[in-house]
Order: C-alpha cells, then structure tokens, then sequence
C-alpha cells in the first residue's frame, strides 16, 4: 500500500490538541507517522476539513436484533434500494441497512469504527458472522450482562470474584469488547411478563436490585481494568419523569472507583429515552436540564444523545418490557425475542411525528443534552441507530448541533407550546468544528478506550475523513451546506487506504474486530468453570464446548489485553 | 478418535451433544442421536455421487463447473434454490451468485415455513429460545406440529421431558396440549388433544384470541370444537405461568397458510397482556434458519429475492420457487443442498427437467437424475465445517469429522469456483 | 357384509414421518426410502370399504393429478382421512397454485382413493417429469 | 386525447417489466424517445420497441395521453404503475401490479389481470373486464397502508386477499371473490355482487371499512357477532352511484334489499362491518 499525506487541510484533531490548522498528515503501513517516504501519494485538502475517522460508540448494525427488524421491514427497505455498483454489492438502506450498506454508508460520511452496542452472548456467531459481512469499518461488539443469570447469580450470592472472572471468560467466549446494560433485572422479570421499576425495585425470582446489579457490574468492570466503562440502558426507558432514575443510576457509578488513568465509571446510553419529566406521555416535558446539570457537576460519567429524527424508523432494544409497551401503544407490528439465561429483544417499528407532542419534547431532549452539558468529552453524538433514526441522519445532527438556525428551522415546523416543555428554544450555543470532532470521533474513541482511533498523531490508525468544506468560511446559517458534506465525504481513509472517494466507494477492505481479553489466572478460571460446566448441563440448550465462539468468525482482530483484577 | 458435544445437522434442534466415534477416517459409533441423525452420519458415505456429471455423463469437476458457469452466464432468469442443508458459508456464496447473474434466489423456506414469515412482516411475532422451554413453560402447545415424527428429540431435550431452572419437575410440571386434525405420536402423549376439522385452525385461532379478549362468540362450536372447550382453553392459556405454542406445516401448508400463523402470532400476543406466551416454528432443515438469516443480512430479504434490476427486490408468490417453475418463467436454475423434484409438486419440478439445471448434491436424487450438471459436494457437519442456525436462531459451530471422498469439495468452495467462473466471465 | 366400494372421498394430510426421514438419509434411490414414501395411510374401516387386498396397490386422484401407490392400515385415523407421506409419489397430486404465496396447499386437500392400478417407480417417476415414459 | 398504440410482438414467459407504460412518462416525449424506453426483461434491459411495435401519436402533456396496449399483455408486469393521469386500455390481459400505487387518471383491462393489480392504490380508477388474481389492491409485504384511495371494478372474479390492510377507497367485484377478503382491513369500501369467499374481513380493524356482500358469502367468522338488519341509507347513495357512474346495472336491483350487519373482527377488537345483503 501506498504511503499518502494529506496536504494542506485544516485539521481537527482535539486529542492531539489541534484546532483547525493547517497540519499535513502522513499515512504509512496502516498508520499516522511523523513523516512518509518520497513517494507518497498525495492528497490535496486544501479548503478542505480533516478529521480523525469516525468513531460510533452505540449503534445497532448487527446480530438477530438489527437482522429481525430487517426480516420484518420489507416495505422499509423499497424506500431505499441499493443496487450492487463496481466495487461494492447491492442491498437495501434506510433504517435497518443490510450488513454491506452499512459498512459503505458509515464509510461515505467519514466513519471508520462503529460498536454493536448490544450482543446477546448465545447469538455471538451470529453478530460476527454479521461483521464479517460489514465491510471497510472496524467494529466491536457489547455483550449484554445485565440480566444474565450467571449476574444475577453472583449478586445475589454477594460473589464479586466469580462475577469478575465470569465478566473476563463472558467477553472472551464472546468476544466482545465492553459490558452492557440493558434495563437490569427488568428483562430477567419480562422473562415472566413482567418488569422492574426504578433502581430499588425487584428483580424476582433473585430478591437483588437493579441498583446491586449496576454497582456489582461497574466494580467488576473497573477492577478488570476493561478499556471502556459499563455501557448502560438504563431502567424506566421510555417512562415519563425517568430522568430521576437516570440520575440515580449515574449516582450509584459515583461510588465505584474507576481503573487508574479514568475518571469515569459509566456511559448512559441514548440518554434522550432516560431524561424526560413529567408523569405520562400527555404532559411529558424535559428533564434534560436535570441531567445535565449532574453531569456538569460530576466527571465520572458519559453519555450520547440517543437523538430523535422526524422520520419512520425501527425501534429495537435488548429491553422487552419496554418494546411491549410500546406495541401497546402503537398497536404497530412487535417482535419479541427471548434468550434463554441471559438477555431478550424487541422490535417495533415507529414513526417519529412533527405533530406528535411527546416526539417533539424528545427531539429537544436529545440536543439539549448535547448542549447544555459543557464539556463535549462526556456527551456523544449518536441517534441509537436505528432507534431515535437511522445513523444516515448523523449530518442532519451535526447540523442542529453546530448551527442555532438549524434548529429554528426545525423548530418552526414544530408546536411551539409543546417545545416550551423543552429549553432547546433559549440555547444558543453552536458547536465549533472541534467540538464536533471530539463528540463523534475524539471524545468516543477516548470513552472507549481506543488509543489508536479517534486521534491523528503518530501511532494511531491510518483512518482519516476528509470534508468538502472550507471551515474559515463556514457560517452556521449555512447548515445545508454541512450537511452535505459530512454525508459525502472527500476522502475516507481506513487503515491507510483510500476506501471513499467524492462520496463513493472505491475500495471495500474489511476492517477488524476489536475484543478485549483479560487474563485470568487458571485457578480462577478453572473454578469458575466447575460453575459453568454445572449449570450449562442443567439450563442451556447448547453445551459449554459449543458456546464459545470460534476464531474462524474473526478473520482480522485486534485484541486488546488487560490483566485483570488478580495479581 | 471420539467427538463429544457434535452438532447434529439434520433438522431445526441442531441437537449439539453427540457422541461420535471415527476410527481410521470413518465414523463408527454414534451415541445420543436420534434414528435420522445416526442415520445420517452413519449413511453418510453411501449412495455417494462419486463423480462430476454433464448430461448424464462423467466429467472433471473442472468441465463441469465451466459449463455451470456457461449455463448462469447466459441464463436470462436463473433461479438459484435450496440451501436449508448446508453451512452459511455456501449460503452467502449461493446469494453473492444470485447478485452476479441478475438472478432469483430462493430457499426452501418457501414451501416449509415462508408463510411464518409473511405473518412475521405483517403482525410480528413473540418468540424466544428453546431454553426459555425448558427452564420456565409449564404450559407446552403443539400446533398443527408433530416431533414425534419431524423433530425426533424435540419432546426429550427441549419441549416437554426436560427439567429446567423453574420446570424442576420436568413432563409432570407441565401441560401439554396438541392441536390437529388427526392422532400422532405427539397427540397420543398429550394432556389434552384438541381434534380439529382440516383447514379450520384459522378460525379457531381466532375464536380463542377473541376469547382471551372477554369477547362473547355468538356461537356453539368452532373447527368442530364447542365453545365450551374453547373457553376453558382460553382459561388455562391465561392463567399458565410461562406458555409456548410450537407450531408447524400443518398451519403453514392447509388453507389460510400465513393468515394462520398471523392468527397464531395475535392470540400469542395477545396472551402477553395476561401472562407470557411465546411461538417457536418448527424449522425443519437444519439450517433453513440460516438461510433466512444469512439472505436477510446481506439482502434485506428472506427468500424470494430477485436480483435482476441489480439491487434485490422480494416478493413470495412472483419471486418463489414453486411459481416461477410452474409459470415456466425461469430458463435455468441451480439446486444447492435440496432436492425439489421430490419436494415441489409434479407440474413445479417438471420445469426443471425442461431448462439446464445444475445441482450440488451428494447422493442420487430426484433432481440429480433431471439435472445437465451434477456436482458431488461435500456433506456439511460431517465432511465440512461451518454454521447454522437452529430453530430458534441460535447460531452453531458444524464439525468436520471425516474427510470428505477424494476430489470432494465442500458446497462453499464449489459455489466459488463457480462464482469466479462467473466473475471472469462478466469482465 | 359391506358391498366394496369403487371409490372412496377423503381429505389427503402429508407429512413427514420418521422412516422417511431415516430413509433420505440412507439415500432417495435406496429401498428404505421408497418403501417409506411409496404409500399412504387409512383407516381399516376404508381399506375394508374399498375392499383392498395386502398387496394390491391403491390410487390416490385429486383434481389435480393421480399416483398409485401402496397402502398400509393406520388405526388412529379416522374414516375417511388418509395420510400420504411427503415425497416425489406425493407430488404428484399437488396442485402448484400458490394463490400469491409461494406456498402450495399440501395439506388437507380433498381426493379420492380406490383400488388399483399400477405402482410406478422411482425412475418412472423422474421420467414422467422429464416428459418420457 | 392522443393515442399511443402499443401492440405486443408475442408472449414471453420470461415477464416484462414496463412501467415505462404510463402517460406520465409517455406523455410529451418524442415517437423515438418512446420507443427507445427501457423495460427490463429478465436480467438485461431493452428498449419498449423490441416488445411492442409502438405507433399512433403522442400527446404534449400526461393527462392528454390515451395508451392503447393492443393485444395479450399478460407477461407484461407493472403497466401504469404510478401514474398520476391520462388513460390506459389494455385489449386482452395484463401481467402483474399493473396499475399499483396509481395515483389518478384510468386504466382499463379488457381481459383478465394478474396478482397485485392496483397494489397500494392511492387514486384513479381500474377497470377490469375479466377475472383479477390475487392481492388485487393489496398492500405490498409488511406494509401496513394498503390501499388508500382510487376505485377497482373487477367485472370477473377475484383471488385471494383483495384489498388487504385497506385504509380508504373503494373496490367493487362483479363476480366471487377468493378467501381473505378486506384482510386487515382499515377503513374503505369493498363491494361483492358475487360471493365472498371464506374469512372475509379476518383481522379488520374497522375504521370505518365495510365490504358489502349481494351475492351471499360462503361463511363468516366465528368472530363476527350479527348485529341488526336495516336498509341503510347511504347504500342506495352507493349503490346508484355504482350503477349512474360506473355502470354497474345490477347494483340497482339492491336499492332496497335489507341487509345483515355483523360487526368484527373481535378476534382483534374491531368494529369493522360486512353487510349481507337479504336474499330475494
């Protein structure tokens, strides 16, 4: 592979400190280098802007909960038929892509790393088997531990030893990359038709807490010294005046201590679901100030915005309680899905309406939460694709974040007495290029603990976007403008090749799977598999020896060692 | 050598602990199998198709995928069927093929469990894993579905015998009811066999739902069950803890197909508002799970996928198998892991004899006997690795036990010689 | 004594059967697999109404198509309801309309059986999809 | 009007896909610019000349635009698909999802028509002579908004699953329809002077959504509760409608019979209506 620079372009690159100067990068080997060979191809950025490639830290692209919303939305894909086209195959788009588009559309916008952020650990080959098809992107996938009986077990036998050895083996047997939340001890109790309210409440059948589950997890997660924090869907999604629990849940990571060199210990998700006030959906309102205000005052927690797009969309989440409610209300078609001892799903589709007053108070909620925290490294831009919007809006929110006449535009076509329920009408702030960069690619490469992503100094991945836009010149009232842009890169540059081109694909390689692997001393292990071997013979339906996936459904990763919590 | 905890390819249980024996390169001994599956893996080797074949001929494998390709290359609407037996990796291969020739590819779904899926794309469906079953039903519903004679082990390992974390009591803990239109094996171990008239199960579906709705039917009977009966039903589907309808072609093959399992998805839906209710197909070949899956990934659709404008469209009853050979509208057609002349009715597979078909296969078949090219293949999970998926969508590891015959490939890396064939071709 | 019918009207129920599971696995051609799939299911009281002999062969017509095949006696069934496991002597009374589904009715579909006839093979009835013989 | 004249060269079972054959698309172009319109056949694409021998005149705008396909059209898929004005005739028969997700402007069958004709519909009106397949003014796979407006006389009879997830329009069947009448159903008015079919209105929400029955109907649903026996008003509007507007004669010799209201399906709770007209 060629060696290029990239000349003359104003670079963003928060990480490394620089603010939009004229910096050239140099590429080699699949790497940011100090300085290339001669022969360098070079690439001409000049009135252009350069960022380090994008980094999504939650969206849904695959496994049996995107892959049900795809099998059930035919008439969502004939909205966005994708033909096969020299280099890359055909598919279907809109707001459950197949696996191909996914890859070439993250790519087109300047994305090159994006996490599954929910992989029930049965359902691990499926998930690789599904990257595997994702192209040109690397990825990473979030086991779902919440709810998993092993957990739950361990909690409630007050066993913090055998949960983090059970946390190291699970990311391992799955590889997966980050511990997630879903709604703890909420899908356990749905396995029953039923839920948990509030962090305090009942998980049944184990006599534990959301809250014992939060905090055993986050100790266990510090402790193992794992790169990203817990990644928590937190209880009460969807339920009006959930943002008190949402920032109870974020007090309860307050106590834990995080591992050496972070400060933080959680990451609330989409966090636009979690922070509304009032009592029902008639009187929702806001409670993004709330949250933010905690936020503002603590530094142990991160989160994304989880934004909401006015558009038909597929909602899906490892929270079955929540997805049944919502089929309830909508009366639209529902799948739920139940994995035996650890997790559950459902997928409802839904159409997020101007006219519909609680969509409007959660469009504001999303923005607000981007804006009134100050600080852009602890929120993150996201739309919990598919879930608030497909991730092919992301130029649509940069735009409402970077520009107040955006959002007024917005703003016009909504219910002006409903917004007040909001405070997006009395924000004026605007993100600069460079809080833009750190809330999509620096900030989230750093809440994950990817040293080599999200940055462009020497050592780190050759992943660079390149947009047609002159940022000296840029005004936020030309927000189109933007938009278009960030939707159709110049360049994209994965691993030191050009993979995009004026927006197009031109090259297709596959990108890799990052896991963590956490050493576990064999003494540890080998009683924790006494506990496996005992209870997989009695509940699951596939053996221990089966359950682990394969290095065959890896063929390029990158496994990121930690030692763990034993000396 | 022995092999422990071996994934069974043969139906939708994906049963993953066989004990198998191979000593010098043969499998000897098998334990924990059902009469199919030993069957399966100790038949494995015979009846082989031991060479390529072009018109009835013996040929290298080399002449034979050449005139394959020559054969997809020219073909104005090919169709490419089956792939319920084998791994995904041939799947993917089988759709990427689909793609290059402007083609339709299909699988087997179409003629087993494509009507669930049209239910699912209409309605939805509330499902879970088969350890749900046996760790918390105490309540077990089979519909229209008899294991007994499709799914040898269902009853043992997930439905009705085992013990599970909640169900400590295994059978005696829990109620089994069966819905037919004639005694089986399955209805003959039953609690409660409820005896329906042929092509009624719609109805009663529907008169059970509007039961558990509290509506009052205005009538004395439905599919020949009294009304009576059915509230009782209604009652006790309420009021179980955990219940699971497992359900078959025998919804999915009478009158109304997809609108039964439409009907069958809302009565369990509905039964969520009262208590926990879940619906499991019965999948038949071992990875016609993944066929569906694997199709749905890359293409956004199932099955029924036509590649011809370029970008794939679906639509069962115009894109299926059976219509676009009983219509006539397909002029060539490769089979991979199926055998649809003795599968599809006469006036389908007669088309095939018609057209150049080609056909991936191990043993002798129907369809073998009415193809221009036979290609001998590999046996997946005995002779080849790769994955399925169950029933239920839990993705498996298939093993390689044995060496497959000599000059043998697998149907993945037989599908890619032909692709590259193809691919040579188009440039 | 009942008079011998010529014809009976049933409904026609296809369906797997563990045998003919068994048997694909050995191989289509093999005779495990043909004996299993080579014959329908009825209730003694038919095979008495019909008069049918042990060895005498059975036709199965729709208004679609008609096979012959053999017969075995299977006491759960009721009168006038036959089972006729899936295979290549099935299909041939199948009709292939899908009514826009993709789906073909396979089960419960309504026929007529009587005695006689001649029992094709395996090879014949390939040959009649190849429009030979 | 002007009259485009496109008369097939020949059935192939290989379909044709043609919804080139529209005034919207036809309207305003050149003779050569006509001919050389794609359609896709199989896997290629060709132009509409290689199919059709296309003749007659082409009118400047869409709405002034007649298409006469002259002969059996049944191998070719998607005629009119989306138009917005002008007019079709076909003389003979016509493939499938000719006339889906029209918008305005008529088109006419004069033989028999396959599955999907007038799919999704959202204005305009269809006309067939003969029999209709299946899926006639059906809503596409997983969609929830079937037919939405527009007008389908079929003079034949019908398949199954006419006018499913139908949310507004109208459907009038001369002839017998197939089982799964106004399935899912929700809302819009199907009218059958034949027989209706088995599980007419399963899952139909209501909405508003009625199908009228004349010609009797071959069982309903268990969970279709009878309601009262009237002679509503607004079916003699209908029904003179039908035979002043549409010419639909029979229609008239039903202005006054009463009919049987039953109300369902509760199977989903709903309160949509089939209308049993007395028997003479």
């Amino acid at each position: 592979m060629k060696d290029i620079v990239i000349k003359g372009g104003y670079v963003y690159d928060p990480l490394n400190g620089i603010d939009g100067e004229k910096v050239d990068i140099h590429l080699s080997d699949g790497k940011v280098v100090e300085k290339t060979k001669k022969n360098a191809k070079v690439i001409d950025a000049s009135g252009k802007t350069v960022m380090p490639g994008g980094v999504d830290l939650h969206s849904h692209i695959a496994g049996s909960k995107i892959n049900i919303g795809r099998l059930m939305r035919p008439e969502d894909h004939r909205k966005d038929e994708v033909p096969k086209g020299k280099y890359t195959r055909g598919g279907v788009g809109y707001s459950c892509p197949s696996t191909f588009v996914t890859g070439y559309r993250y790519a087109q916008m300047g994305y090159t790393s994006v996490m599954e952020a929910a992989m029930p650990p049965l359902g691990a080959r499926h998930v690789h088997e599904e990257l595997i098809d994702t192209p040109i992107i690397d990825k990473a996938a979030f086991p779902l531990f919440g709810n998993n009986y092993f957990t739950l077990k361990y909690v409630r036998d007050g066993d913090q030893e055998k949960l983090n050895a059970f946390v190291a083996w699970m990311l391992r047997a799955t590889r997966g990359y980050a511990v997630k939340i879903v709604n703890p001890g909420g899908v356990e109790n749905w396995k029953w038709g039923r839920n948990v309210y509030g962090l305090d409440g009942k998980v049944e059948d184990y006599d534990i807490t959301p809250r014992q589950i939060v905090t055993s997890l986050a100790k266990a997660n510090e402790a193992l010294g794992l790169p990203h924090t817990i990644h928590l869907h937190c209880n009460n999604l969807g339920m009006p005046g959930n943002y008190k629990t949402t920032i109870e849940t974020m007090e309860v990571a307050k106590a834990i201590k995080p591992k050496k060199g972070r400060k933080t210990t959680i990451h609330v998700v989409h966090c636009q679901f979690n922070a509304l006030a009032g009592d029902n959906w008639m009187n929702v309102k806001s409670g993004a100030p709330h949250i933010a205000k905690y936020v503002n005052g603590n530094d142990h927690v991160t989160l994304d915005m989880g934004q909401l797009i006015f558009t038909d969309t597929t909602t899906m989440t490892g929270d079955g309680p929540w997805q049944f409610a919502l089929w309830n209300m909508t009366g639209n078609k529902w799948v739920n899905s139940d994995v035996e001892m650890e997790a559950g799903a459902g997928v409802v589709p839904y159409t997020f309406k101007k006219n519909n007053p609680a969509n409007t108070v959660q469009w504001g909620i999303g923005l607000e939460l981007a804006l009134l925290i100050d600080d852009p490294w602890k929120v993150y831009m996201t739309t919990d694709h598919p879930n608030g919007g497909p991730f092919t809006y992301y130029p649509k929110v940069m735009a409402w974040l970077m520009s107040r006449q955006a959002r007024t535009d917005t703003m016009r076509e909504l219910n002006k007495a409903v917004l007040k329920r909001t405070s997006l009408a009395n924000i004026y702030r605007e993100y600069t290029f460079n809080e833009l960069a750190i809330s999509t690619r620096a900030g989230t490469a750093q809440a994950l603990g990817l040293k080599d992503k999200g940055h462009l100094g020497a050592g780190a991945d050759a992943d660079v976007a390149i947009y047609d836009l002159d940022p000296t010149g840029w005004r936020p009232s030309q927000y189109k403008m933007l938009e278009k842009a960030f939707a159709s890169a110049a360049y994209t540059i994965k691993g030191g090749e050009v993979v995009v081109k004026d927006g197009e694909v031109v090259s297709t390689p596959l990108g890799a799977t990052h896991w963590v692997d956490v050493k576990i001393p064999s003494e540890v292990e080998e009683d924790l598999m006494k506990d496996l071997a005992e209870d997989f013979k009695k509940y699951y339906t596939v053996s221990l020896r089966n359950y682990p996936v394969e290095d065959e459904y890896l063929p390029i990763q990158k496994v990121h060692k930690t030692r763990g919590a034993w000396k | 050598m022995e092999h422990v905890d071996v994934v069974c390819p043969f139906c939708g249980c994906l049963c993953d602990d066989l004990e198998i024996t191979v000593e010098e390169g043969h499998i000897t001994g098998i334990k924990n199998a059902c009469a199919v599956s030993r069957s399966k893996f100790l038949n494995h080797g015979s009846h082989r198709i031991t060479s390529a074949a072009v018109d009835g001929k013996k040929a290298s494998m080399k002449k034979a995928v050449k005139e394959a390709v020559e054969i997809l290359s020219n073909a104005r609407r090919p169709l490419i069927y089956g792939l319920s037996s084998t791994e995904c990796g041939a799947i993917s291969k089988a759709v990427e093929i689909g793609e290059v020739t402007g083609g339709i590819v299909d699988n087997t779904a179409s003629v087993c469990h494509g009507p669930t899926i049209l239910a699912l794309q209409q309605v939805g469906e509330s499902k879970a894993t088969l350890g749900e079953a046996r760790n918390r039903a105490d309540m077990v519903v089979f519909w229209g579905s008899n294991p007994t004679a499709a799914h040898l082990r269902h009853i043992v390992r997930y439905s009705v015998m085992p013990k599970g974390m909640y169900s400590t009591e295994g059978r005696k803990g829990r109620k089994v009811i069966v819905v037919d239109v004639r005694q089986t094996g399955t209805t003959r171990l039953a609690d409660k066999f409820v005896k329906i008239k042929p092509n009624s199960d719609f109805e009663l579906l529907q008169a059970l739902r509007a039961t558990v709705r509290g509506d009052e039917l205005p009538v004395d009977e439905v599919s020949g069950v009294p009304m009576k009966e059915i509230k009782e039903l209604a009652e006790e589907m309420k009021n179980c803890k955990f219940g699971i309808v497992f359900f078959g072609l025998g919804l999915t093959q009478s009158e109304g197909r997809h609108m039964n399992i439409d009907a069958a998805v809302g009565l369990v839906s509905e039964l969520n508002r009262h208590t926990k209710f879940v619906l499991t197909p019965m999948r038949g070949h071992y990875n016609v799970a993944g066929a569906n899956t694997v199709a749905t990934w890359q293409t956004g659709y199932p099955y029924a996928i036509d590649f011809s404008k370029g970008y794939p469209r679906y639509n069962p009853g115009e894109f299926t198998a059976v219509d676009l050979l009983a219509s006539g509208e397909v002029d060539a057609a490769m089979i991979i892991a199926s055998d649809p002349a003795a599968t599809f009715p006469a006036d389908a597979a007669r088309h095939l004899a018609k057209i150049p078909t080609i056909t991936l296969e191990q043993k002798t078949t129907p369809t073998t006997m009415l193809s221009k090219v036979v290609l001998p293949v590999a046996t997946a999970g005995v002779e080849a690795e790769g994955t399925a998926y169950r029933m239920d969508g839990v993705p498996l590891r298939l093993s390689k036990l044995v060496e497959p015959p000599k000059g043998i490939h697998s149907d993945e890396k037989v599908l890619d010689m032909i692709l590259e064939g193809l691919k040579e071709v188009a440039q | 004594m009942v008079t011998a019918l010529d014809k009976i009207e049933v409904t026609l129920i296809s369906g797997r059967t563990a045998k003919q599971g068994v048997g694909l696995e050995e191989g289509k051609p093999s005779e495990s697999y043909v004996d299993s799939v080579r014959l329908i299911q009825l209730c003694p009281g038919d095979a008495e109404k019909l008069d049918l002999k042990e060895d005498s062969p059975v036709t199965v017509t729709t208004e679609h198509g008609s096979v012959t095949v053999h017969w075995v006696e299977e006491k759960t069934l009721e009168s006038g309801m036959i089972f006729f496991p899936y295979g290549p002597w099935a299909n041939q009374v199948y009709n292939s309309v899908t009514d826009g589904t993709g789906m073909p009715i396979m089960k419960a579909v309504k026929a007529t059986v009587e005695a006689g006839g001649k029992v094709q093979s395996l090879t014949e009835i390939v040959d009649s999809l190849k429009g030979g013989s | 009007m002007r009259k485009l004249v496109l008369k097939p060269k020949g059935f192939s079972k290989i379909p044709i896909e043609a919804e080139v054959i529209s005034p919207d698309i036809i309207g305003g172009k050149t003779l050569p610019e006509v001919k050389a319109l794609s359609v896709q056949y199989g896997n290629k694409v060709h132009s509409l000349s290689e199919f059709f021998d296309v003749g007659g005149r082409i009118a400047k705008t869409p709405d002034e635009q007649d298409i006469v396909v002259d002969g059996d059209a049944s191998h070719v898929k998607y005629i009119g698909k989306g138009m917005t004005t002008g007019r079709i005739v076909v003389q003979g028969d016509a493939g499938m999802h000719t006339g889906s997700q029209m918008k305005g402007g008529s088109i006419t069958v004069t033989g028999n028509i396959a599955d999907w004709t007038g799919a999704e519909m959202k204005g305009g009106l269809l006309r067939v002579l003969g029999d209709a397949g299946n899926l006639l003014g059906a809503a596409y796979r997983g969609s929830s908004d079937g037919m939405t407006g527009g007008c389908i006389v079929v003079n034949g009879s019908v398949g199954s699953e006419v006018a499913s997830f139908m949310r507004r329009g109208m459907i009038v069947v001369l002839g017998d329809t197939g089982p799964f009448t106004g399935v899912h159903m929700n809302g819009g008015e199907i009218f059958v002077f034949g027989k209706v079919g088995r599980r007419a209105g399963a899952q139909a929400k209501g909405n508003g959504g009625f199908i009228a029955c004349f010609g009797g109907i071959d069982e309903l649903l268990p969970t279709y509760r009878y309601d009262t026996t009237f002679t509503p008003t607004f079916m003699r509007l209908y029904l003179r409608q039908l035979a002043g507007n549409l010419g639909i004669d029979v229609a008239t010799s039903y202005i006054d019979k009463p009919m049987r209201r039953y109300r369902g399906d509760l199977a989903v709770g709903g309160n949509a209506e089939i209308l049993v007209a007395e028997k003479a």
